[in-house]
């Protein structure tokens, strides 16, 4: 099994090193554009110069929002989830109004959450959370509802309360799918973020990006761009962590 | 505590129409009786103990417990014909779910689990979760973790059917003693008619689904008892007159001719 | 040091600052403010001085909610229908106008090839790229007159446009409105050529105004005066030019290296405050033809000059000498 | 049961009815700000106008995109999902490219699509449907591994070969979580397509929020976001009646 | 068909340790023969008929067919001790499972199908989903599921343990008619003495985990077998000598003592 594990690391890096030196070659023989597509190498060594200009504080700022959008949103998203996703008619109630709710564009609608909590931070804060509640919130309740009756007739059985029965099956019994809902949140989330720091913020990757845009610097783009995808990676490699350790009859890999 | 079920029915509804499970069951018990429910496959008597202990609402009719209307009011603790156990919890924790279900303090709750973990030969499975365990094992996990509950009722749905005979001999014993010693009213369905003569006061065979109650049959055994008591005569006519009343249940909807 | 001590006895006398804020965009174009604010000129009239960085809608919303005190925005029919709707919003100052002059800071671009063909052949059935509803697309019908043609003659492409676009890093086989610093970026690269300045197209091109609500306006006009007389000390110190102090404060502001600040074009603004009237007059006429505007509006209502002369009175004359 | 959803539709409905008289009440007398707030009523006579500008078109072009872009990418995302899912090691390879590309902003990728599909609406559809791509993808793969290995088995023991278990086991057993999935990506997909029509198209209910917010006639903008609030209630109740047919022991109401 | 059981070693790992399930079991069967497998709980049992089934891959050893290595070569139905019913089906189309993998045309594996569920006497639940049927059902529709396959090897894992007594001969008759009629081999896991003497043609007795074949013990009775073999003294004799090999295995793992 441990073996297993690391020969397939290594196939994945291999695959990874394989896609980017192919980049590398074809971006400089001129195959693909090297505006668009510098080589890969360029976009390292490029990391050092950025560096030096705070590269790490402006991916905190990044991260700072998007750890405190997340959690305000990830926290009411699964508990709400949780209770609506347990009881049918909860669920019957409440389930049309998230579903009006949730394709409403966050972002296209921003200008409303600043006559709401005024240009602070907040508004910007509640556009990431308001993201991330309902991916939580559907996987949550559809964990929820997932869960066989039988569980919640045992805990019952042995004189458990409502409130425990959260703790002893709602929870454990959900919490794939929670953690699937919360992987796809703090994606979506992420990208909000983004896109925030887009047009609305001076700092963060969001506002590297932007710049990088307006420069045409696609080094400093493709910093911003690989600095998000290693976030992604960490945010999985938590999740699946964590899941692991919930589930241990499920691991899968 | 005088215990008594009134006049029960059940209908499940669903998708694929009504099914009538149980109908107009009656039976009445003392508190410190060891009752034995035989009866054939789906005639509801998974539905009866579920209705005692409080998990599934009756169509109509009631539980009395001393008189007033109390399912699920006095503590049950319910052995599942599926175990029950809870996947993400491994043996001990599954064990010690009703003892910190109550708010016994853990390092006291995993004594008195690993008391009863022992006692159904699990010790060394301690920290396996259940999908480590063979069908048997599972089963085990189950009684013990109704074993250490201690309630006052104790409902049994077919415990002992994955188990092998001489295992099933020594948990029987156990279950005897604990019942014995403890004072309490055990409900215990089995499809093993010697199993009901050996361990029980009274019998209750049911009919066919709708569930009713067709007869009482009381017990006359001293006890405690040995395997000898089912080599005597009295024995050999309660199995046979139980032969017969479940031989004409099943007849009704199994065509086929043995 | 003589606006140290001024600043100091300030404080001293008057520990309680009030606060403005104000939406600028991530561009030169925000100079003047974050120059004053640079240079202490907000500190000296006892303004305690916030740039928000907000898109050109949460600007409005947030001046007319109240949350926000001065906007800036490119002049679009929803300035003028929020004013109708009887939003107390009011232009009070130029932002940005285009003026003749050897360096332009946004026009009509195309890559080579297209902008050689479009100089030699004119527009007609050429690709053209804009977006509805925005002062873009006031200059691309004024750059389509200037040859005659309507939007039937030619090949529109839909895409990110004017002052909604935020990426300039893709390079779009099609005529389209560009500005700094990408004009310079993509010039400097060889992948545009300028095929016609905004000055070209519409003389006096009205870009961006800055305004206030009902707080400066009404509350407290004081404050308004006050915060005009720091902006256009503002405008004075940026009309200065690419000064090192001016280079690097902005570069500082916009994250730009100070070299590209310095290649590029700085778009014009006036020192007394004034708009160019007649080219948003003009403009408020083609609203009105395409539809966006709900109602006409006097101009007395959207226009306040008030605090721009007064503030330009009371700095003196050292401002015209600099224009 | 029937009367239960009977009285449960109306408890929502009257929750709803509450919302908006109240939304009416407060905008007419001004508590909250008519300009970002106008009064539902407002909103409702405003339809008509914009119904005799060609709404439904508009609407049309909307669904149209979103329809096109969500299957391209959900289809392709459910099959690679329950693939990976089901098999431990493909999902632990590919699992981390998943992961690093998820928090890429598409709009990142456009210039890599214009390269790809050039400057037609291709390149739009593709922004949209790897939008859609990665909640169904995710959500299908932990599907796939919260099956049971039992079931499996049994279709093995009888004899049946892999693309026998696809569709005996695999799909109906992770159809819970394949459609909570499309559920979620059907709404990311559809805030992709308004933000790709809000400065991209000149028709589209996101061009009509764009053309809204240029003049603040925030009655369109409503207008908008309404037709979203339906669609996602549609795209939702497909979705629950689908589910209520093939999984008719966990139908939760 | 000549099968053979040869030196099969099973571990399982994960997360909570090594388990031996299995070790070294050996043994051989005729492709006609009726065997039956009993062992103490927990020993491999159900591991040991995976094995066969080809659905479990042994640590080492192998079970040989016609000379050749081939787990899952040769076609099994194995009746899971835990149903194994796909809940997304209904009865019908579950018993039909088989067929349907075979690529049989969907009406004529719905009449093959709807005798066997008549067989087992859920006609009027065919269209009901596995969680609306009781245990004892469920378990039924498992077997149904087994017979209607008409497989070479037929592996049955404790398949009559969650039914009535009557219920039970009447399943155990129609086994024992297609064991005859189609003439494969049956591998047959119990806990009931009895039952294994009135179905097989050998009993194995199994060790304690990690299970390996302690006996082979031969029923020398005549067929067809009526419930009077099982009063014979050869039949008090096996019965004797199972129950004390199991006893002292049993013991080996529960210290308590009866
Ligand atoms: N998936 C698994 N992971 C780890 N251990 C397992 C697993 N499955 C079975 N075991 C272990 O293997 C041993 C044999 O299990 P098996 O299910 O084969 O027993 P069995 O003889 O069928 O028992 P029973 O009569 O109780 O059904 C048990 O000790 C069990 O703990
Ligand atoms: N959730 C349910 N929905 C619909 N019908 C059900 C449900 N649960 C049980 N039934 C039906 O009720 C009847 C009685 O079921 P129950 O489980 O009580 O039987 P049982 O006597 O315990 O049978 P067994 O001995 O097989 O365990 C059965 O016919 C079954 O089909
Ligand atoms: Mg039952
Ligand atoms: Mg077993």
């Amino acid at each position: 099994m441990k073996r297993e594990q690391l020969i397939d690391r290594a196939i994945a890096a291999g695959i990874a090193l394989l896609l980017f030196g192919w980049w590398e070659v074809a971006s400089r023989s001129g195959w693909i554009s090297t505006l668009a597509f510098p080589p890969p190498s360029r976009i390292i060594a490029n990391f050092g110069v950025l560096w030096d200009q705070g590269f790490l504080q402006k991916v905190g700022y990044t991260l700072g929002r998007f750890a405190a959008g997340a959690v305000i949103g990830a926290v009411p998203a699964i508990l709400l989830g949780l209770l609506v996703g347990s009881r049918v008619r909860l669920n019957r109630i409440i389930d049309p109004f998230i579903a009006a709710m949730h394709p409403i564009p966050k972002i296209v609608l921003f200008p409303l959450f600043i006559v709401i909590f005024g240009v602070s931070d907040v508004s910007k804060l509640a556009s990431i959370a308001l993201t991330v509640f309902f991916p939580a919130f559907i996987n949550s309740a559809a964990g929820a509802r997932s869960i066989s009756p039988l569980y919640f007739e045992v805990v019952r059985n042995y004189g458990g309360r409502r409130r425990q029965a959260f703790w002893y099956v709602l929870l454990p019994g959900s919490a794939p799918m929670i953690l699937t809902g919360i992987r796809i949140a703090a994606n979506v989330g992420l990208l909000v973020t983004i896109a925030i720091e887009f047009t609305m913020t001076s700092n963060g990757i969001g506002s590297i990006i932007w710049l990088a845009w307006q420069t045409m610097k696609t080094e400093d783009l493709y910093a911003g761009v690989v600095t998000l995808s290693v976030i992604g990676v960490l945010i999985n490699s938590t999740i699946r962590y964590i899941l692991r350790q919930v589930m241990p009859w499920q691991a899968a890999g | 505590m005088t215990f008594a079920v009134e006049n029960v029915t059940k209908e499940y509804g669903g998708g694929t129409g009504q099914t009538a499970a149980l109908e107009g069951v009656s039976f009445a018990a003392r508190g410190t009786e060891f009752i034995s429910i035989i009866g054939p496959s789906g005639c509801g008597k998974t539905t009866l103990l579920k209705i005692i202990a409080g998990l599934v609402a009756p169509t109509s009719g009631r539980v009395m417990l001393n008189g007033a209307a109390g399912e699920g009011k006095v503590r049950t603790s319910l052995v599942f014909q599926d175990h029950g156990l809870l996947p993400w919890f491994d043996v001990l924790k599954n064990v010690a779910l009703g003892l910190k279900l109550q708010g016994i303090a853990w390092p006291e709750a995993r004594e008195r689990a690993r008391h009863f973990i022992a006692q159904v030969g699990l010790e060394r499975f301690m920290r396996h979760h259940p999908h480590e365990l063979s069908i048997g094992m599972r089963q085990r996990v189950g009684i013990a973790r109704a074993f250490v509950a201690d309630t006052q009722i104790l409902l049994l749905d077919e415990p002992f059917g994955s188990l092998d005979a001489q295992t099933k001999l020594v948990l029987q014993q156990e279950l005897l003693r604990i019942w014995r010693q403890h004072r309490k009213l055990v409900v215990h369905v089995t499809h093993d008619i010697d199993e009901a003569i050996l361990l029980s006061d009274r019998i209750l065979v049911m009919s066919g689904r709708p569930g009713s109650i067709l007869e009482e049959i009381a017990v006359p055994f001293e006890r405690p008892r040995t395997l000898e008591v089912l080599e005597a005569s009295v024995a050999g006519q309660i199995r046979r007159h139980i032969w017969q009343v479940l031989e004409a249940e099943v007849k009704k909807s199994l065509w086929v001719t043995t | 040091s003589e606006r140290e001590l001024t600043s100091a006895s300030m404080v001293a006398e008057k520990p309680q600052r009030d606060r403005v804020r104000m939406s600028l965009p991530l561009s030169v174009a925000a100079g003047p403010a974050v120059i004053a604010h640079a240079e202490g000129f907000f500190a000296d009239e006892g303004i305690d001085f916030e740039i928000m960085r907000l898109d050109a809608n949460s600007a409005l919303l947030g001046v007319a909610s109240g949350s926000l005190d001065v906007f800036t925005n490119p002049v679009r029919s929803g300035i003028f229908n929020m004013i109708a709707r009887g939003t107390r919003i009011q232009i009070v100052a130029d932002g940005t106008h285009s003026t003749a002059g050897p360096c332009v800071p946004e026009g009509f671009t195309a890559p080579p090839a297209l902008a050689r063909r479009v100089k030699a052949k004119g527009l007609r059935g050429q690709r053209l790229a804009t977006i509805k509803g925005g002062s873009t697309e006031y200059l691309m019908t004024r750059l389509l007159a200037s040859q005659g043609l309507t939007t039937a003659d030619v090949e529109m492409v839909e895409y990110p446009a004017g002052e909604s676009s935020t990426g300039e890093f893709r390079v779009l086989d099609a005529v389209r409105f560009n500005f700094e610093p990408s004009l310079t970026v993509q010039r400097e690269k060889g992948l545009i050529e300028m095929v016609a300045t905004a000055q070209d197209v519409a003389p006096g091109y009205q870009r961006i105004v800055i305004g206030f609500g009902k707080r400066l306006l009404d509350d407290d006009p004081e404050l308004g005066r006050r915060f005009m007389r720091g902006w256009l000390k503002g405008v004075r110190r940026y009309n200065e030019g690419k000064t090192e102090g001016n280079v690097s404060i902005l570069s500082n502001f916009t994250q730009l290296p100070p070299d590209l600040i310095r290649k590029t074009c700085w778009p014009s603004i006036s020192a007394d405050g004034m708009i160019n009237l007649d080219g948003v007059r003009h403009m408020l006429e083609w609203m009105h033809q395409a539809g966006y505007l709900e109602t006409e509006i006097p101009e007395a209502v959207w226009w306040n000059p008030d605090f721009a002369v007064t503030a330009a009175r009371e700095l003196g004359d050292e401002s015209r000498a600099v224009e």
